[in-house]
């Protein structure tokens, strides 16, 4: 049992008391933070499994932002009903533990007796990595996510949409004592902003152009950004707007705009439907797509149809 | 040519919600109605192709599987495109004034609407199992989202309800395709069944996919969710919801049973998903008899009407194969037009409590007609294209010499008829209770008419079998265990 | 060498478990941010650890996209007001 | 074991010292503030050793930039968390 | 040994998850469940595919990084829906007794 061994048995563990932590505690803000940790347990998992990128996704989506999401959406329901009971009651389902007992024997059993068969001869995956040697990419997950299976990508695009669409068509109006400006007092704050948002856009950017030849991409640089968008929603630097304007709508929609402009364009030069020509056009994709990532996850999270800035 | 076409499909629709998001207010609803009736037209060169040389296939990116993803549009997805087409237009027309584009709710409703028609007929085209799932979930957020406007409080209960189920089903299914793809290295369906050995894995995977794709299109005992969600839409989008959204996930199903699992012995299982048809005929039904609201009465003959097409495993023939195709594009259409009738009685009186709906046949003309002409449709009476379909369905067990589900058909049809009479008695025949609506609006007349189209195709649909049976025996599916 | 990274990330992870011990015991809610501010800086240094034993050089942009989220997750806290039991 | 991995060494060991210190402080120490003391300060100061064992391990300036990056983002984070949660401790008790 | 280890953890994982969506009460704890599972799913899912010398299979990667941001597109919207359910109803929870069909 030598160090290796050691420390995913220990990442093991530590998942699965995490995991039994997010679910059983009673008050849900602890929830929510187990959970930022279980995300965090997650990415070192990814990476004993040799996968940066799905390390760098599940920190950057899984943890930071998903988590950001949950305690927004803890925060507002605080705000409406400031006595909420912190810690929920736990239903009394008597069906619960056999069903999760069965549940887990049947996907211990799948995943152990699928570990021992050996994949098949000529799987997308040996194919993907020939194929990758011929195009100009590095990496061979942007390479299937951008090239070979593009239509995955595209409409996965259309998912994020669809879900800002729908926070926005299912949006209540709001509570009344739910306008009640973030207190922006904290002196310290202001200079991290000042250092955090830059940076964040700099990391972005830097993980977008990286993501061709190593672990990195749309996504990840979407996410990120993301995350600088929520500070400064968190610090009321940017506040809801009501009536999203062009520009908003033009970000929200630039990711699918250049895929669907690209990718079906094309047609127009002979070329077979969501063929890319070039580098050129990978670039173009991705940067769109950050974009709309970024700024369709901050909107989420701030729960309005548009972000503007702090009147002065 | 055709590959723009197949393009135009997806992408129209997709680029008209771009571009109505971008575009000023006033624009919106013609372009929204403009996408929608350029869909049937895409399809018109695409039916002439697939008639001449059968299945067309367009590798997309240049890549062919194992590694690309293949669009195919064989019969079967041919005839869900126009079911989808179809449906589109009069419920879009419904739409113009029950959402109209300029309000709050019409902003909402109309990007929603164009980006679930993109993701149903990317889904009918797509052969790719993960494709398969990011189209459904695509389709399930855009339904649930729909659902959900105009926020009453029920409609958000069971939307909320339909998005957890809906997300469980998705998990289940995806984990069955890491396991599957783990196997064969491939995902493309086709490539999936001839790698594919049974062994107690790969069964393992199809069960898990199976019961995703049953508790998405609600089959009994996973229809707990249906009843409330499709009962408390708002308009137009119960008939989209119970039209078209829950057909897409069984059309998934019999995609992935024949094609994908298709030369394994499976006959226990068969009988299985068959008898959760019986259940879901049955308990459809007799609930369907009990309701005391017309849309839920409407929503419980969705859950029964789907355990007819669910007999096609048990009954695995060409025959079957006709009925079911053709239960699916008649049910469709009926379903959508009671839906957009029973949206309009509802905005006319206020209410769709049965007690209320007295001597409507004066007041709604076109709305009870349409009501009655989809009743008959979904009874099975003939000349309809619900009849049709029963018929075929009753003839594969006649030639099977399967006496259960015979009798399990004839007992289904009586039970619609049932509930759907009691319907369309309480509209029509009982002048005594004199219980005179507290509101009155006339509903647009658009809205009528949108509902008697659907409910008069519906009853075309019995005459025009000859052309669509025959599409559906080109594209029968490549195991051949066909009596 | 590289037996001896194995055994700094080992002893990193047990300090991580700690700190679940914390944010499951911590009275009050300042505690249990405390304990996830450990955790980040914590996977920080265990993520450059494997960066170096594992020979995977992309593990050093995802400690530096987690410095970053600790950052961002310390200010989302804040705005928070305590819920009840909190205080 | 040549000169350079016995720095890299010593470096280490301080910083996992350090670390140890962090969390021994965060468990025993009696209210937040104190236990405020012992994360950032200990905490940091690991973080750094870390850092600094590595880079000299790697050798390499572009590793070495990108590490006192990670470490000076590590600082700035550490020293506004510890007063916004010595601010949100104490204006939680008023 | 190191995928025979997360294979086992992610199952428990799996368990845990399916066993807090059952008893949950609160829609928050729901999403958190199911979000729990999700990310187990994902762990069987790269395992299962196995990998080559150089990392495990790329495609199987797109897949779970597909799989990771619909997860978070649908948990964003789930949030939003619950939040919409407060306001409306007041409690943040679908489990009341008989108000499935009414």
């Amino acid at each position: 049992m030598d160090t290796a061994h050691l420390v995913d048995l220990l990442l093991a563990v530590g998942m699965v008391v995490l995991a039994l932590q997010v679910v059983s505690e009673r008050a849900v803000l602890r929830s929510i933070i187990l959970f930022v940790v279980f995300g965090l347990v997650m990415a070192l998992a990814w990476t004993r499994l040799q996968a940066p990128d799905l390390a760098l996704a599940e920190a950057a989506i899984g943890a930071g932002v998903t988590g950001a999401l949950m305690m927004m959406a803890w925060r507002r329901l605080l705000i409406i009903n400031p006595d909420q009971p912190a810690d929920t009651p736990r239903g009394r389902s008597r069906v619960a533990v056999p069903v999760a007992l069965l549940a887990a024997a049947l996907v211990a059993t799948i995943g152990l007796s699928a570990l021992n068969i050996d994949p098949h001869a000529n799987g997308a995956g040996l194919i993907a990595l020939d194929e990758l040697t011929d195009t100009s990419l590095g990496n061979p997950v942007t390479g299937v996510l951008l090239l070979f299976r593009n239509l995955d990508t595209l409409l996965e695009m259309a998912v994020l949409l669809i879900a800002l669409l729908g926070a926005r068509a299912v949006s209540t109006p709001a509570h009344p004592n739910e306008a009640a400006v973030v207190e922006t007092s904290a002196p310290l704050v202001g200079a991290l902003l000042a250092i955090l948002v830059p940076l964040s856009i700099l990391i972005a950017t830097h993980l977008l152009l990286a993501g061709t030849n190593e672990p990195g991409g749309a996504f990840q640089a979407g996410a990120v950004l993301a995350a600088g968008g929520v500070a400064l929603v968190l610090t009321a630097r940017l506040q809801p707007g009501e009536r999203p304007g062009v520009v908003t709508q033009l970000a929200v929609t630039a990711g699918l705009l250049a895929f669907v402009g690209i990718g079906v364009g094309i047609m127009a030069f002979g070329e077979k439907l969501l063929v890319l020509p070039g580098t050129w056009a990978i670039y173009v994709i991705e940067t769109a797509m950050m974009v709309s990532i970024g700024l369709t996850l901050a909107l989420l999270f701030a729960g309005a149809p548009a972000l503007v800035g702090r009147p002065k | 040519m055709i590959a723009e076409l197949l393009a135009g499909l997806v992408f129209i629709p997709l680029g008209a919600t771009l571009l109505v998001l971008l575009l000023p207010r006033q624009a919106r609803g013609y372009l929204c109605f403009t996408a929608v009736l350029a869909l049937p037209l895409c399809l018109m060169p695409l039916t002439q192709a697939v008639w001449a040389d059968g299945e067309i296939t367009l590798a997309l990116a240049e890549f062919t599987p194992p590694l690309g993803i293949v669009w195919r549009l064989d019969g079967l997805a041919l005839i869900m495109l126009w079911l989808t087409a179809i449906v589109a237009v009069p419920v879009s027309l419904h739409a113009l004034t029950s959402f109209p584009p300029g309000e709050q709710t019409g902003r909402g409703f109309w990007p929603l609407w164009l980006m679930l028609l993109a993701g149903i007929n990317a889904l009918f085209l797509s052969a790719d199992l993960f494709n398969l799932y990011v189209t459904l979930e695509m389709i399930t957020l855009a339904g649930v989202a729909m659902l959900g406007i105009g926020g009453n409080a029920l409609a958000l209960k069971a939307a909320m309800r339909y998005l957890l189920l809906g997300l469980l089903a998705s998990l289940l299914y995806l984990l069955a395709v890491g396991l599957i793809y783990g196997q064969t290295g491939a995902l493309d369906i086709y490539l999936v069944g001839e790698r594919l050995e049974t062994d107690r894995l790969a069964a393992t995977a199809l069960v898990l996919m199976i019961t995703g794709l049953l508790v998405k299109s609600a089959i009994f005992p996973m229809h707990v969710w249906l009843p409330a969600a499709h009962g408390n839409a708002p308009g137009p989008v119960s008939a989209i919801l119970s039209g078209l959204v829950v057909k897409v996930s069984l059309y998934m199903l019999i995609r992935i049973w024949f094609w994908m699992a298709g030369d394994w012995e499976l006959p226990a299982a068969a009988t299985a998903l068959g008898l959760l048809g019986a259940g879901a005929i049955l308990y459809g039904s007799l609930a369907a008899l009990i309701q005391p609201r017309l849309k839920m009465v409407i929503a419980y003959s969705t859950v029964a009407q789907l355990g007819y097409v669910m007999l096609l495993f048990p009954l695995a023939s060409i025959n079957a194969f006709h009925a079911a195709s053709y239960q699916l594009l008649a049910h469709g259409l009926a379903k959508a037009a009671m839906f957009l009738a029973a949206a309009n009685i509802l905005w006319s009186i206020g209410t769709d409590r049965l007690h209320a709906l007295t001597d409507l046949n004066r007041k709604l003309p076109v709305d009870l007609f349409a009501l009655a002409l989809a009743a008959v449709s979904i009874m099975g009476l003939p000349p309809s294209g619900g009849f049709l379909a029963k018929w075929l369905l009753l003839e594969a067990a006649w030639q099977q010499g399967a006496w259960g589900w015979l009798i399990l058909i004839s007992i289904g049809s009586l039970l619609s008829a049932a509930y759907l009479f009691r319907v369309i008695a309480l509209t029509c025949f009982h002048p005594e209770r004199r219980h005179v609506p507290t509101r009155w609006q006339s509903p647009p007349s658009s809205a009528s008419i949108a509902a008697l189209v659907l409910a008069l195709l519906a009853i075309a649909a019995g005459f025009t079998s000859a052309p669509i049976l025959g599409l559906i025996d080109d594209s029968l599916p490549p195991g051949g265990i066909w009596p | 060498m590289s037996q001896i990274l194995g055994l700094a990330v080992l002893f990193l992870l047990l300090n991580l478990v700690a700190g679940i011990w914390r944010v499951a015991r911590g009275p009050t809610a300042a505690d249990r941010m405390l304990a996830a501010l450990l955790f980040g800086s914590t996977t920080v240094a265990v993520l450059l650890l494997m960066a170096e034993w594992m020979t995977m050089p992309a593990l050093r942009s995802v400690a530096l996209l987690f410095v970053m989220l600790a950052g961002i997750v310390t200010i989302a806290f804040f705005g928070l007001p305590a819920g009840k039991d909190e205080q | 074991m040549n000169f350079q991995d016995g720095i890299a060494v010593v470096l280490l060991i301080a910083g996992c010292f350090f670390y140890l210190a962090g969390t021994v402080g965060l468990l025993r120490f009696g209210d937040v503030h104190s236990r405020l003391h012992a994360l950032t300060k200990a905490d940091n100061l690991g973080l750094m050793l870390v850092c600094a064992a590595l880079a000299v391990l790697a050798a390499d300036w572009r590793i070495s930039a990108l590490l006192a990056l990670i470490w000076l983002l590590g600082l700035l984070a550490a020293t506004v968390s510890a007063h916004l949660i010595a601010r949100h401790a104490r204006r939680g008790w008023e | 040994m190191t995928e025979i280890l997360f294979v086992l953890a992610a199952s428990v994982v799996f368990g845990i998850g399916v066993w807090g969506l059952l008893i949950a009460e609160h829609l928050l704890r729901k999403l958190l469940a199911l979000n729990v599972m999700s990310s187990s799913v994902f762990i069987i899912m790269l395992v299962v595919a196995g990998g080559g010398p150089d990392g495990p299979d790329p495609v199987a990667q797109a897949l779970i990084l597909t799989g990771i941001v619909i997860a978070v597109a649908a948990t964003a919207f789930a949030l939003a829906l619950m939040v919409s359910i407060y306001r409306k109803t007041g409690r943040a929870s679908i489990t009341e007794k008989g108000d499935d069909d009414r």
